[in-house]
């Protein structure tokens, strides 16, 4: 069996139809201007000419997930005793993601580390993890926005990665990079590729250049000092409007919150994203907040991405560099431009950590 | 256990205290019979009714929903009513144009001697959303 | 319109006001972002130009000190619906108005250029922009490329203002046309219109911009969108919820909204989050002829009553 | 939490068509419900005892009652659970009587229907949280509006009982209706005869401060605390100077003012004292009429008027008074002659109405008791009465039965044979309705002692033949068709609410009817008390009434005023709206709606701008929570929280 598969363009439905024999298989699809991950299906149109608005993510670690549900049950004999009966249901079906971007895989490396491997791994999470395939699509150009070049990346990165496609004359040379990803090069529809990976390479080649390095002189050396002082921020986001959709379309994004959401006697324990630009976030029953303003909560969205991420897991940054975050923020905050301006000029010597470990 | 399949519809019913709630209890001393859907809830005021408090029974489950609250110029406390005429009549406009049909929402005015009235209000309003049938699929397990 | 104007009229304002809030250049040619301009010498980085789309009156309401601000026709409705309801000192505002003709929607121009990146973008004065991507130069009307807003546009030149960087201007857009495409809405049937809004709304990843970026939306950190005190919606991400917000939002500015176009601007999903608030406009000027942001001494109708209300009938059953 | 849930039959009432046992027995199964059982009667006495019982033995912290209406029995069950330690509001009641077993028809349905009331009003009472009454200062001055009957009893009771009272009257005398009537049945005393000394009493009360010629402007405030602007209406006289001598009335050179004392039956002059007895007897100025006004030169009064009181310049004044509490006693109007065409619609002079007659017969009235028809001043010898001129009639006028006008027309047909002894009077009517006391024996008098004849059938037309008024009606009885021809027709024209009624209520925030008479809070068991507490209702302005009902009520108002002020402090209703400064943000919007001025801006510490609720003044309404988009005001006992547990219980279970 080749390394390499080929796939030719007119066969990436039929492809895609083989993968949903027995997965669900996400794939980007343009819904009016729009493009989404939705599970594949015929009405569906599919679109792989740039990154979805929001990155896979939520596939594997929902926006919104049922921990357990519970129900109060009386006892037909004694109404005065009462039970709680809990429900849990932790198994993930086999899901493949479909063309999400290097930068969108990229993000679940971030999340295994705090997910996955540590001792208390998080089962909802790592069962789906484990039931997925991701089948990632290479960029070829730059979109409005991107830097993952800048933070290690690659619009050809093989990190969180199965099999790998890259377009090329014709089709898409099929690189797998797991052996779960190996298999399928199987699939009746992809051919042999090896001849025209150097095309492919290329291509990735290209398409790495063209891609802006915001810190093209090595990753700025953050100044404690500056971090730590309040007109920084607030001279940098007086504009922000504290939405939360930077941290929504962030693919490494992970702070949650827990609720019970109940209605008389039944209910589910849900986890739901966090997000740290909101006033909620880090919000105590007391009322008091430690970070009671948008400035000290975006500092936290910084910090956690570029410091205290860093600083528990070797140097890995927590930011895969897909320009969501500059893309649709409605006032256009920059995080590359503010990242910068922290390091007050002072570089570090090398590139980050969590992309040299891998290479 | 919820309503009576195939006998009834969810029907909520958001009363005014002075008026209609009273309107309602004079029926019922009147024994003027009524179809069994609804639901009361009572308020102070129709002017505590959120126009939200509907939305929120429509997408969550009810097939209907009856705000009734003193005549104009009659509220208990004075203007009440005259606020939740304007909400309740923008929510009317504003219903359809998000897919639900008008006819599932109705706001009146019955005051508390007006138990024929609140009979027929009532008997009017159900008969409309058997017609108009159920607004939900059959739920299953829903929580 | 132009940039010097809009300039002068910033350094005559400054030395009697904490900051001046206007644009700047954003992150790539076609973007600008909202710039606080407190000294003298941040006056050179301000532009004006049909980028210049973003609402920044919706930040006065949290500044404390006396501010300068920079705005369109359109922005200058939320001012007037902010003395409306109290919301802002108008002694601590200091308002620069500009005619504007129209400005340009980045999601339009993305569309045109294929979601390229932007190397490089320019006018040409007489209406058009030109935006270059690696894979080449596109030259747009900015009439095909401006938001909905502007091919409506009844008040080009603000209705509000101390300072006016350039000439009044009238609008060439007819009254009627405002809520065509609400009337146009209101012909398709239930079930379209039904069908419509959970398509669209199944969307929602409740990031909460368009509310974050409503000027009218008081709340902001007190939003009962994520309150348990009252608790009227869950952190479950079903449609029923996604509605429910939305009808929150868009009751909340029942006759507020003053068709900025904010939320649809932000809103990552594009998800015609205006609509509805739209809608409800429609019916006020209907009912209470009632237009948002116009006249500083009307009452928003959700606030007053008439004893009689001429327009509202009845309804039977 | 630990709810229990006691689940009334009502007798037959509720178990007639709930199975109220299945009810009892589903509501075990609720999550929170430890207890639930189901009796007899709950409200009575061992019904309540159960219920303290139970709260004890079964450590209930929260109580449910499935019985009939809370407006009924709400505050009897509130007190139930208070006696027995638990807050007032830890109580709900889940309506399934008024609400279900009467108006269901079939028992499943009612049953399932009744398992979801209680479920609501279980889910609701687990949100419910303890609320604490605050006590307030009573001001212990009642204020009267009406100066008629009902309400100068209502004035003297409470005068007498030591309190202050305020008694407002529109017209320039107090009296009302029984000042103008000659005699009252059925035992034809003098009306003013009997009212004069009680109108002289009011007068010389020092503990009653009377406004005559005064109209309510506006009530603000609550039970306890009203403050209530009174206009008084410029009279053009300094009621200070004038004696009441009646010298300007002498010679007032415009003699065709008209006398809205003796309801037009003959012109007055442009000033005027209405009649003789007035209290307070003083003169006021028409200025419809008076040539001062209407021609700028006269000035007859100002220069014959002996005390200089005639003041030309005289404009309305406006007071305020506090008082703590209100009896209504405004009174009622009658239907207008106009409405009825087939009686010549007010265009024949010798068609006159009821009250008409009674200033004819009366002594002191236009003819000074002379019986002379308006047309001609001639003395009539055939006298028709019509009843239920308008009442009774659905079509044309009110549905209901005017009360007191069979008597009256027995009277008036007595008068006529007592004054013209060769007159014959006809009467007809639909049915005689004279339940009173000695009533019935009073109307067989007119008939059998006096010679009326009572023709049963209405009347379908009256019009002119020569100087005769030819009435045209059906004797049922009979089955025929009646033709007299009369020198004077009388039409007991229907009992209405009094003119500006609805007004009055609007002022006052109390309820109205259909036809503008004032709605008691039960039709039984609170007849004289308004679902505005602190408003009470005397006389005919809840409803048509004779004297004795009236005076009845007049009384009855009192004695609720006088137990309300046996009391120095108040409880606050503290189901009020509260706010959350937390979530507050200060865009004052619950400001703008609330009706009653009860919400101010606070600024805090921080220097964050909040609302701020007047306890006192809150009447609990809720428009500012359903006004406030953030949730930071909330009505208490009726929280978003609340209602949509209620919403979820129906809608998501």
């Amino acid at each position: 069996m080749p390394d390499t598969g080929y796939l030719p363009k007119e066969k990436v439905k039929d492809f895609i139809r083989e993968l949903a024999k027995d997965a669900i298989v996400h794939v980007p699809c343009l819904e009016g201007e729009t493009v989404v991950f939705r599970p594949f299906s015929e009405d569906r149109e599919l679109c792989l000419e740039r990154p979805a608005n929001t990155p896979p993510k939520s596939i594997i670690y929902p926006q919104s997930e049922t921990l357990f549900s519970f129900e109060h049950k009386k006892d037909p004999e004694d109404h005065q005793k009462m039970s709680v009966e809990l429900k849990v249901d932790i198994d993930a079906p086999g899901t493949v993601i479909f063309g999400a971007r290097p930068c969108d895989a990229r993000g679940f490396v971030i999340y295994d580390r705090v997910f996955i491997d540590t001792d208390t791994p998080d089962p909802y999470y790592k069962k789906r993890r484990e039931n997925t395939l991701v089948v990632t699509l290479s960029c070829a150009a730059p979109f409005p926005g991107c830097f993952c070049v800048g933070v290690g990346g690659s619009p050809a990165g093989k990190e969180g990665t199965d099999a790998m496609l890259t377009e090329i004359a014709g089709g898409y040379i099929v690189e797998p990079v797991t052996e779960k990803g190996k298999a399928i090069l199987n699939k009746p529809m992809v051919e042999d590729g090896s001849t025209r990976l150097k095309d492919a390479q290329q291509a990735q080649q290209k398409a790495h250049e063209a891609v802006k390095n915001p810190f093209a002189g090595g990753m700025p050396n953050i100044s404690p000092e500056l971090f730590d002082a309040d007109p920084f921020w607030e001279q940098a986001l007086s504009k922000c409007v504290s939405c939360g959709a930077c941290t929504y379309l962030c693919p490494t994004c992970y702070c949650f919150n827990i609720t019970d959401e109940q209605v008389y006697g039944k209910g589910e324990r849900i986890r739901s994203w966090d997000a740290c630009m909101f006033f909620h976030f880090t919000l105590e029953a007391s009322t008091h907040n430690p970070r009671p303003t948008k400035f000290q909560r975006f500092k936290n969205r910084v910090g956690h991405k570029f410091v205290y991420y860093p600083e528990k897991y070797e140097g890995a940054i927590a930011c895969c560099g897909c320009g969501r975050c500059i893309r649709y923020c409605p006032v256009s905050v920059d995080i590359s431009e503010i990242v910068n301006d922290l390091g007050g000029g002072g570089k570090k010597e090398q590139q980050p950590a969590g992309s040299a470990k891998n290479d | 256990m919820s309503v009576v399949a195939e006998k009834e519809l969810r029907v909520v019913g958001f009363l005014c205290n002075w008026c209609s709630y009273g309107g309602a209890d004079t029926a019922g001393v009147a024994r003027f019979k009524q179809p069994t859907d609804l639901r009361i809830i009572r308020v102070p005021c129709s002017g505590r009714v959120d126009p939200l408090f509907v939305v929120k029974a429509l997408l969550t489950g009810a097939d209907g929903v009856l705000v009734s609250g003193c005549h104009p110029r009659d509220c208990h406390y004075t203007d009440g009513n005259f606020y939740a005429r304007r909400r309740l009549e923008m929510l009317k406009r504003l219903l359809p144009f998000i897919g639900i049909d008008e006819r599932r929402f109705h706001y009146t005015w019955v005051s508390a001697s007006e138990g024929q009235k609140w009979q027929q209000v009532v008997a009017g309003f159900t008969n409309r959303l058997h017609q108009l049938g159920p607004l939900h699929a059959k739920k299953e397990n829903e929580g | 319109m132009s940039t010097e104007k809009v300039k002068e009229a910033i350094a005559k304002v400054l030395p009697d006001v904490e900051t001046v809030i206007c644009w700047q250049g954003g992150f790539d040619a076609i973007h600008a972002t909202p710039c606080f301009v407190s000294s003298p010498e941040q006056i050179d980085k301000v532009i004006w130009s049909p980028l210049c789309a973003q609402n920044l009156a919706s930040y006065l309401p949290s500044m404390k000190k006396k501010v300068g601000i920079v705005v369109k026709g359109c922005d200058s409705r939320t001012i007037v619906q902010y003395m409306q309801e109290g919301l802002i000192d108008r002694e601590k505002v200091v308002i620069i108005g500009i005619p504007c003709t129209g400005v340009v929607s980045v999601k339009k121009i993305l569309k045109e250029i294929g979601h390229e990146a932007v190397l490089d973008a320019s006018f040409d004065g007489s209406g058009s922009i030109t935006v270059r991507t690696p894979k080449g130069e596109k030259t747009l009307a900015i009439a095909d490329v401006c938001p909905d807003k502007c091919r409506t546009c009844q008040y080009p030149t603000p209705l509000v203002y101390d300072h006016l960087a350039g000439d009044p201007i009238t609008s060439d857009k007819p009254k009627e046309s405002v809520y065509q495409d609400i009337r146009e809405f209101d012909a398709k049937t239930l079930e379209e219109r039904k069908a419509y809004w959970e398509k669209e709304l199944d969307r929602c990843i409740r990031c909460y911009a368009c509310r974050n970026a409503c000027p009218m939306c008081v709340c902001q950190d007190s939003c009962i969108a994520e309150t348990r005190e009252p608790h009227w919606i869950s952190q479950k991400l079903s449609l029923q919820e996604k509605f429910m917000f939305h009808m929150i939002h868009a009751l909340h500015l029942a006759g507020r909204c003053v068709e900025c176009g904010e939320c649809d601007r932000v809103c990552p999903m594009d998800i015609p989050v205006s609509k509805m608030k739209k809608k409800i406009n429609a019916e006020m000027k209907e009912l209470f002829n009632y237009e948002t942001g116009v006249n500083p001494d009307d009452k928003p109708p959700m606030f007053t009553f008439n004893v009689d209300e001429v327009k509202i009938k009845e309804h039977k059953l | 939490m630990r709810v229990g849930v006691f689940i009334c039959h009502c007798g037959n009432n509720i178990a007639g068509t709930v199975d109220v046992a299945k009810v009892a027995a589903e509501t075990r199964k609720l999550p929170g419900v430890v207890y639930a059982t189901n009796y007899m009667y709950t409200c009575s006495e061992p019904g309540q005892e159960e219920i303290k019982q139970a709260i004890q033995k079964e450590n209930l912290d929260r109580v449910v009652v499935a019985a009939c209406s809370p407006r009924m029995h709400e505050n009897t069950f509130r007190k139930t659970v208070e006696k027995a330690g638990l807050n007032r509001y830890f109580f709900e009641m889940a309506n399934i009587r008024e609400h279900i077993s009467w108006i269901g028809e079939d028992k499943e349905l009612n049953t399932n229907k009744a398992i979801e009331a209680v479920k609501m009003a279980v889910a609701k009472v687990m949100n419910d949280k303890p609320l604490y009454s605050s006590s307030f200062k009573v001001n212990k001055r009642v204020m009267v509006i009406g100066g008629g009957v009902a309400g100068m009893q209502a004035a003297l009771d409470c005068a007498d009982g030591g309190l202050d009272v305020v008694l407002v009257e529109k017209s320039p005398s107090i009296g009302g209706m029984m000042a103008r009537l000659d005699k009252t049945f059925p035992t034809i005393d003098c009306s003013i005869c009997i009212l004069g000394p009680k109108m002289v009493d009011v007068a010389q009360h020092e503990k009653i401060k009377l406004y005559a010629y005064s109209e309510i402007e506006e009530i603000k405030g609550y039970v306890g605390n009203y403050q209530v602007k009174i206009r008084k209406k410029a009279t053009y006289v300094d009621w200070t100077k004038c004696t009441g001598c009646g010298a300007c009335m002498e010679k007032c050179p415009t003699r065709n003012a008209y006398d809205h004392f003796n309801f037009g039956v003959a012109p007055t002059r442009a000033i005027n004292i209405p009649f003789p007895q007035a209290i307070p007897k003083k003169a006021k100025i028409d200025p419809t009429f008076c040539r001062q006004f209407t021609k700028g030169k006269c000035g007859v009064c100002a220069k014959i008027c002996p005390t200089g009181a005639i003041n030309y310049e005289m404009e309305d004044e406006i007071v305020t008074e506090d008082i703590g509490a209100i009896v209504v006693a405004t009174g009622y109007g009658l239907f207008d002659l106009d409405k009825f065409p087939e009686y010549g619609a007010g265009r024949y002079p010798d068609v006159i109405t009821g009250i008409q007659y009674e200033r004819i017969l009366n002594a002191s009235g236009p003819t000074s008791g002379h019986i002379l028809r308006p047309s001609d001043q001639t003395e009539p010898k055939t006298v028709v009465f019509v009843s239920c001129a308008g009442s009774r009639d659905k079509s044309l006028g009110v549905p209901y039965c005017s009360n007191f006008c069979c008597m009256y027309i027995a009277k008036q047909a007595i008068l006529t044979k007592d004054h013209v002894p060769d007159s014959q009077s006809y009467v007809f009517y639909m049915d005689i309705r004279s339940p009173g006391k000695g009533y019935d024996e009073f109307t067989r008098r007119a008939q059998e002692d006096y010679g009326v004849k009572y023709i049963r059938g209405r009347v379908s037309r009256i019009y002119p033949k020569g100087k005769k008024m030819v009435v045209r009606g059906a004797d049922t009885l009979l089955g025929t068709q009646v033709e007299i021809e009369a020198d004077l027709v009388v039409l007991a024209t229907a009992v209405i609410s009094a003119p500006g009624a609805a007004n009055m209520a609007e002022k006052l925030h109390i309820s109205y009817d259909t036809f503008g008479f004032y709605v008691e809070s039960h039709p039984k068991l609170r007849p004289v008390e308004t679902n505005t507490s602190g408003v009470f209702l005397a006389g005919a302005c809840q409803g048509p009434k004779d004297i004795p009902a009236s005076v009845g009520q007049g009384s009855a108002a009192a004695s609720k005023v006088l137990s309300l002020f046996s009391k120095d402090m108040l409880e606050s209703d503290p189901a009020i709206a509260q706010v959350n400064i937390n979530a507050c943000v200060g865009c004052l919007k619950c400001v703008k709606t609330c009706p009653f001025q009860a919400i101010k801006e606070e600024v805090l510490r921080s220097g964050k701008k909040v609302a701020k609720v007047i306890e006192t003044v809150c009447a609990g309404c809720g428009v500012c929570t359903s006004t406030c988009p953030c949730g930071a005001i909330q009505l208490q006992h009726f929280t978003d929280n609340q209602l949509l547990a209620e919403v979820n219980a129906i809608c998501q279970s």
